[in-house]
């Protein structure tokens, strides 16, 4: 049993490297009736999996309505999906393999900013567009090539506080926000732009991402009695309004982007209605564009499209309109993506400001009745969203 | 508030200290420590779900399945890998080693049968009852009546009967409970079982209250040792106590300064324990390792 | 009190029968005590070891022999009493510290390192190596290299001395149980201890290794080491102590030469009756 | 070729982890569950005096490993008197509040939003910015790391370490100052880890905690016992094994939606079995029986 030596390694130790070149043996760069492949690095497994399930639907969707519109330019499009499961060690060997094995031109993601931030040097480096799906304000300034479908979370925020000092009359708020980049940025905008417009913020407080239980918060809040209470948090905050409402806190609930997820209806039940939130993607159908896509995705996956799917979906159509104008020159792409104006998107209409980041309308949204809906009032022009963007 | 907070407090230490008491079981006569007890725990809440929200089951029926899953995985757990490693001699990290590696493909498993999304078990705003300004959820309610009955039951149990005299032998000296004829295998089996049914009624009714994620086995876990080392090793009364020390410090973390330092603390604690009184709250004796040489 | 002479006449005697060359002693306890939980397991005993003899401890299971060990060598700290060494006081020091001091063991259970070498074995033991130092190893690892080959010669020595050089190599698991203890032996002789606590040497061990083991024990002694036993074997203690101590429930029974002590019939009564 | 060359980067950082894990736990036989903080706490410092002090990329590691080796004494001190599995549990207690320390810290660490831009690092005068340099750089680093590793193991030190392993009580009967020589392998095995730490910050440029996690710890301790405990080229063997495991699994053709999670699974699976038939890992000699 001590005697041991090299012969007594198992083999799958020597099939391992024999595997990963057949791998890279097998991925030669495409020729012309060959496919456009693009990357695409997701949170498919872990805590964050659904983002990366729902922005996969749009993906596939999107490809493959390119694909029986006859691809690109005649040549299908392929996604070669990655796993990063939310890490960016994870997120930066998934670009790193798609630049140098798969050769792609464009990676949509990751959807988690720290990854996006890990990609990115790799594909400035190697000259790979990104179009990322993540909300985090330092994305802005990730890179040349990195652009993102999603509006930074600061524009969110820009569009939220007018409304809810304006219309809802919100003087006192209280901010209990998701301990993570995400949830910090968001608690420190509202802070700055609330403040600005004479509010008081009178509870400031995190808790870690998967938290289950706020009793112990939601007694404090009673105590503050603030007249809303903003919680920029992701499916954690089903259980926080089902148990604010079991505790009798009667103040009004606000929300951040994550809040548009069918789960979350699910799990807070009637505990979710009224609920104010912003959001890119609207209830109704925008446009006659998104009337087909709503139609076509309930079709493919038997249920409403979720605001990532909606995103995904757009940010592959734009992609597939640069391929076809400017072909699969990364250079080529970017400049092409710099100069998208006004793209006509299932989210709005879509352009990129120069550092890369999406100029789209940004509404206000509540829950009425089960279903998330539209606020009338709360914007939805593009012209009021793009005033918002501008400032920012 | 204060009340409030107490009676918060009081839930999560019902919780935390039936899981601790069912982890105590294992730990205790096995010396393993046995991480994978957070898949059992997962295991039971989404059985349960399975049962309750996909087959329909009754309630009760469900949450009965969802202990029984977790006490028949407990069990597979020891005979499939810790028996034989037992019978080997190997070392308590080896079952350390294995014991996370079970963790790590079970919940893997789950998130592939169920999906990675948060689940509830019952949606929606639950009836609520007020006393003496303190709000508690049926549920909650029901956490509490379980843990009373059950945590002085299962004390007295194994300190009063001869159940309880031989899991203390196998625990302080397996090798002499063997010579004086105790079939060893079946006690540490009847352990598995019945501190994995008891990770199973924690998890059912916590993910009753709160529901469940693949993930939510480990920290679980975690504060059920930290429980386990706060209120003395070797006794059976100190988990229980740790859990509810436990669950009124993290109420109070939350009250106090925020609930992003509860593990922060929740681990100070347990150091602060090793270090300083590494035999526990309950435990009056001294470790052995400590003072023999 | 069960003893058949009290402490002082012990002395006396002690001294009286050996005339001519003043006895040095080396290490000394005095009303050590020790409680485990309620059991009394050292009662306030008081003992003397001399440079150059070789001095027994006997006495049934329990008496409270190997706990004495336990206190001299610092393993365990005494309720009350005071431990000498060469006249200054020892209690409370850390076992490494009364180790350097020159204070060496041989534990009932030998204690070896199984996965090293016998070699390894031996090497461990040699005292203050530079090289034992984290970073004079990586620094400095040309002294290293010096030292370990000096170390090397000088363990290999001690090998041969208990007759184990064949096995220089082997892991020192693969060995014998009582070819363990002869490593251990060596392992103590590397350390350079002047005073050797030997916990049961011939237990366990075939009558071969036990003559070899035996002269071992006279030449150190010999030598002027201190040589402190316990022992079961009637024998070995007629046939290389020099003086014996009785224990009995933590307690000094009798003291005095081999043949005396081992004949009272207290003694007798209580120790031989129970293995003959 | 970029891309072997990033897995290569990979498998140096990871040898060097390992590798410094061995000295603590394959070869003094103490499990640690903290090493990810060590590494996290290497990645920090260099970056913070990279950034805010200036320093440069080789200066800033040095004393990055300085510093993780006097962190390491305070968790050490009160954690070596503990045996078996207290000390486990309080090397897991000190990762979680390293991890906690790093995450809510924000003023210096800046917490979760992590640090992006952390400069390039410059070795004589070449900046280090192809995959392909930083292989060079990074292979450099770990041979230098595992021959110094090396040569503490098969020193006296070393020797030393595996006696205290094997029977401390035995050890300290020998004269040897048990609790010091644990507490220097654990400050050495600190300084090592830090190395890697320095060696990903500068080749992500970007770190945040989530990359020092339990996780990542238990991650490191499975590449030892995987690699071999105890023995000097398992843990560069379990290195490569587990950095190239999941990036073989790209190159199989599961169904995405599963594969991700039979990754894991395999991973899982695969230290039971371990555990179960080669205790002692690929090469080990060592196997914690």
């Amino acid at each position: 049993m001590r005697r041991n030596s090299w012969h007594s390694i198992p083999p799958v130790l020597a099939i391992l490297p024999i595997l990963l070149f057949w791998g890279c043996q097998r991925t030669k760069p495409s020729r012309s009736e060959e496919p456009i492949r693009i990357g695409a690095i997701l949170p498919l497994t872990g805590e964050s999996a659904r983002y990366g399930q729902y922005i996969r639907e749009g993906i596939d969707l999107a490809v493959a309505e390119i694909n029986t519109d006859h691809g690109i330019n005649g040549r299908p499009l392929t996604i070669i999906y990655e796993d990063d499961a939310a890490q960016p060690r994870l997120a930066a060997s998934a670009m790193t393999k798609l630049a140098e094995i798969d050769h792609v031109p464009v990676v949509i993601g990751s959807w988690a900013s720290g990854c996006v931030l890990a990609e990115a040097p790799i594909a400035e480096k190697m000259k790979v567009v990104v179009m990322a799906i993540a909300i985090s304000p330092k994305i802005t300034a990730a890179g040349d090539y990195i652009f993102r479908i999603q509006p930074s979370a600061t524009s969110y925020i820009n569009a939220l506080v007018p409304y809810l000092v304006h219309k809802v009359g919100v003087r006192k708020l209280a901010v209990l926000y998701v301990n993570n980049d995400f949830g910090l940025s968001q608690a420190a905008d509202i802070r700055e732009q609330f403040e600005a417009q004479g509010g008081t913020i009178v509870f400031a407080k995190g808790f870690p991402s998967g938290t289950a239980d706020f009793r112990t918060e939601i007694a404090e809040l009673r105590k503050a009695n603030p007249d809303a209470v903003f919680v920029p948090a992701y499916t954690e905050i089903a259980s926080f309004l089902k148990q604010a409402r079991e505790m009798g806190l009667s103040t009004r609930f606000v929300a951040s982007v994550p809040f548009e997820n069918p789960d979350i209806l699910k799990l807070a039940g009637s505990a979710a209605e009224g609920v104010i939130y912003p959001y890119h993607y609207c209830s109704g159908p925008a446009n006659d564009l998104d009337k087909g896509f709503r139609i076509e995705f309930a079709k493919r996956y038997g249920k409403e499209p979720d605001g990532f799917a909606a995103l995904a979906y757009d940010a592959v159509r734009i992609i597939g309109s640069s391929l076809k104008a400017v072909g699969t020159d990364p250079d080529r792409i970017k400049a092409a993506l710099y100069a998208t104006h006004d793209f006509p998107g299932v989210t709005g209409k879509t352009s990129f400001d120069s550092n890369g980041d999406v100029i789209k309308p940004i509404i206000i949204k509540t829950v009425v009745d089960g279903q998330f809906v539209d606020l009338p009032s709360g914007g939805g022009t593009s012209a009021q969203a793009l005033g918002n963007q501008q400032a920012d | 508030m204060l009340l409030q907070l107490l009676a918060n407090g009081l839930v999560n230490g019902c919780m935390i200290a039936l899981m601790a008491l069912g982890y105590a079981l294992i730990y205790n006569t096995t010396r393993i420590f046995h991480v994978a007890h957070g898949a059992a725990y997962t295991a039971a809440a989404y059985l349960c779900y399975l049962l309750l929200i996909v087959f329909k089951w009754p309630l009760l029926l469900a949450v009965v399945g969802g202990v029984a899953a977790a006490a028949l995985l407990g069990v597979t757990m020891e005979l499939a890998v810790y028996a034989p490693l037992y019978r080997r001699g190997a070392s308590d990290l080896i079952s350390l080693i294995s014991s996370l590696g079970l963790y790590v493909a079970l919940v893997n498993l789950i998130a592939l049968l169920f999906g990675n999304e948060t689940k509830v078990l019952r949606p929606g705003v639950e009836k609520t009852c007020r006393l003496l300004g303190v709000i508690l959820t049926r549920i909650q309610v029901a956490e509490v009546v379980v843990a009373a009955v059950l945590l002085p039951l299962l004390v007295l149990f194994l300190k009063r009967t001869l159940w309880g005299k031989i899991i203390r032998g196998v625990r302080d000296n397996p090798v002499l409970a063997e010579v004086l004829g105790i079939d060893l295998m079946a006690v540490r089996i009847a352990v598995f079982a019945a501190g994995s049914a008891l990770a199973g009624m924690a998890a059912c009714l916590t993910a009753l209250d709160v529901g469940m994620d693949p993930q939510v086995g480990m920290p679980v876990l975690l504060t059920a040792a930290v429980a386990l080392i706060v209120g003395g090793v070797g006794t059976f009364e100190g988990p229980v106590i740790g859990g509810f020390l436990l669950g009124l410090i993290q109420s109070l973390i939350v009250w106090k300064i925020s609930a992003q330092w509860t593990d922060v603390i929740t681990f100070g604690v347990l150091i602060v324990f090793l270090v300083f009184r590494p035999e526990g709250i309950a435990s009056r004796r001294r470790r052995l390792e400590e003072s023999a040489a | 009190m069960r003893s058949t002479r009290r402490l002082e006449e012990m002395e006396a005697t002690a001294s009286s029968v050996v005339p001519d060359a003043p006895p040095v002693v080396t290490l000394e306890c005095v009303d050590l005590v020790k409680n485990f939980g309620g059991v009394r397991a050292v009662d306030g005993v008081s003992l003397s070891f001399e440079a150059g003899k070789v001095t027994a401890l006997v006495g049934p299971n329990g008496a409270g022999k190997t706990t004495l060990f336990h206190l001299l060598t610092g393993s365990i700290k005494p309720d009350s009493g005071a431990i000498l060494y060469r006249g200054s006081p020892i209690q409370g020091l850390p076992p490494w510290t009364v180790a350097q001091m020159g204070i060496g063991r041989l534990f009932q259970d030998v204690r070896i390192f199984p996965n090293l070498t016998v070699l390894e074995n031996v090497l461990v033991a040699r005292p203050i190596q530079r090289g034992e130092r984290a970073l004079v190893s990586l620094f400095a690892p040309r002294v290293v290299v010096k030292e370990e080959a000096d170390s090397t010669d000088r363990a290999s020595e001690w090998l041969d001395r208990v007759g184990l050089s064949e096995h220089a190599d082997q892991p020192a698991q693969a060995l014998s149980y009582g070819q363990q203890k002869l490593l251990a032996i060596a392992r103590l002789l590397a350390a350079g201890s002047d005073v050797l606590l030997l916990d049961e040497p011939t237990a366990g061990v075939n009558p071969m290794l036990i003559k070899r083991l035996l002269t071992i024990i006279r030449d150190l002694s010999g030598g002027g080491r201190t040589v402190v036993l316990i022992e079961h074997n009637v024998n070995v203690v007629l046939d290389v102590a020099d003086w014996v101590y009785f224990l009995d429930e933590g307690q000094v029974a009798a003291f005095g030469l081999p043949q005396e002590v081992l004949s009272d019939p207290v003694v007798r009564g209580l120790y031989l009756g129970l293995r003959a | 070729m970029n891309y072997l060359w990033h897995i290569l980067v990979m498998i140096s950082i990871y040898a060097i982890l390992a590798a410094s894990l061995n000295l603590v736990t394959g070869y003094s036989g103490l499990l640690s569950l903290c090493h990810a903080a060590f590494y996290g706490i290497g990645a920090y410092v260099t970056t913070l005096l990279m950034m805010r002090a200036g320093f440069g990329f080789l200066p800033a590691m040095a004393l990055g490993a300085a510093l993780t080796a006097l962190i390491s004494l305070a968790i050490a001190i009160p954690s070596l008197r503990l045996r078996g599995d207290y000390f486990v549990l309080a090397t897991l207690g000190f990762q979680v509040i390293i991890f906690g320390v790093l995450y809510n810290w924000v003023s210096l660490t800046q917490g979760p939003y992590g640090i992006p831009g952390i400069p390039i690092p410059v070795i004589l005068g070449i900046p280090v910015d192809t995959v392909f340099r930083y292989a060079l750089l990074s292979g450099a680093l770990a041979v230098a790391c595992l021959v110094m590793i090396r040569a503490v193991a098969r020193s006296p030190f070393g020797r030393l370490l595996r006696a205290v392993r094997d029977d401390e009580i035995a050890a300290a009967a020998l004269g040897k100052n048990v609790p010091r020589i644990k507490i220097t392998v654990f400050a050495l095995g600190a300084a090592f880890a830090a190395v890697p730490g320095a060696l990903f910050a500068g080749y992500m440029r970007f770190i945040d905690p989530t990359s020092f996690t339990l996780a990542e710890a238990i991650f490191i301790l499975s590449i030892v016992v995987i690699g071999g405990a105890g023995s000097l080229a398992g843990p560069v063997l379990g290195a490569a094994f587990m950095v190239l495991l999941p990036e073989a699994l790209r190159f199989l053709q599961m169904p995405d939606a599963v594969a991700a999670n039979m990754r894991q699974i395999i991973y899982g699976l695969l230290l039971v079995v371990l555990m179960r038939f080669r205790p002692q890992g690929f090469l080990g000699k060592y196997g914690f029986e």
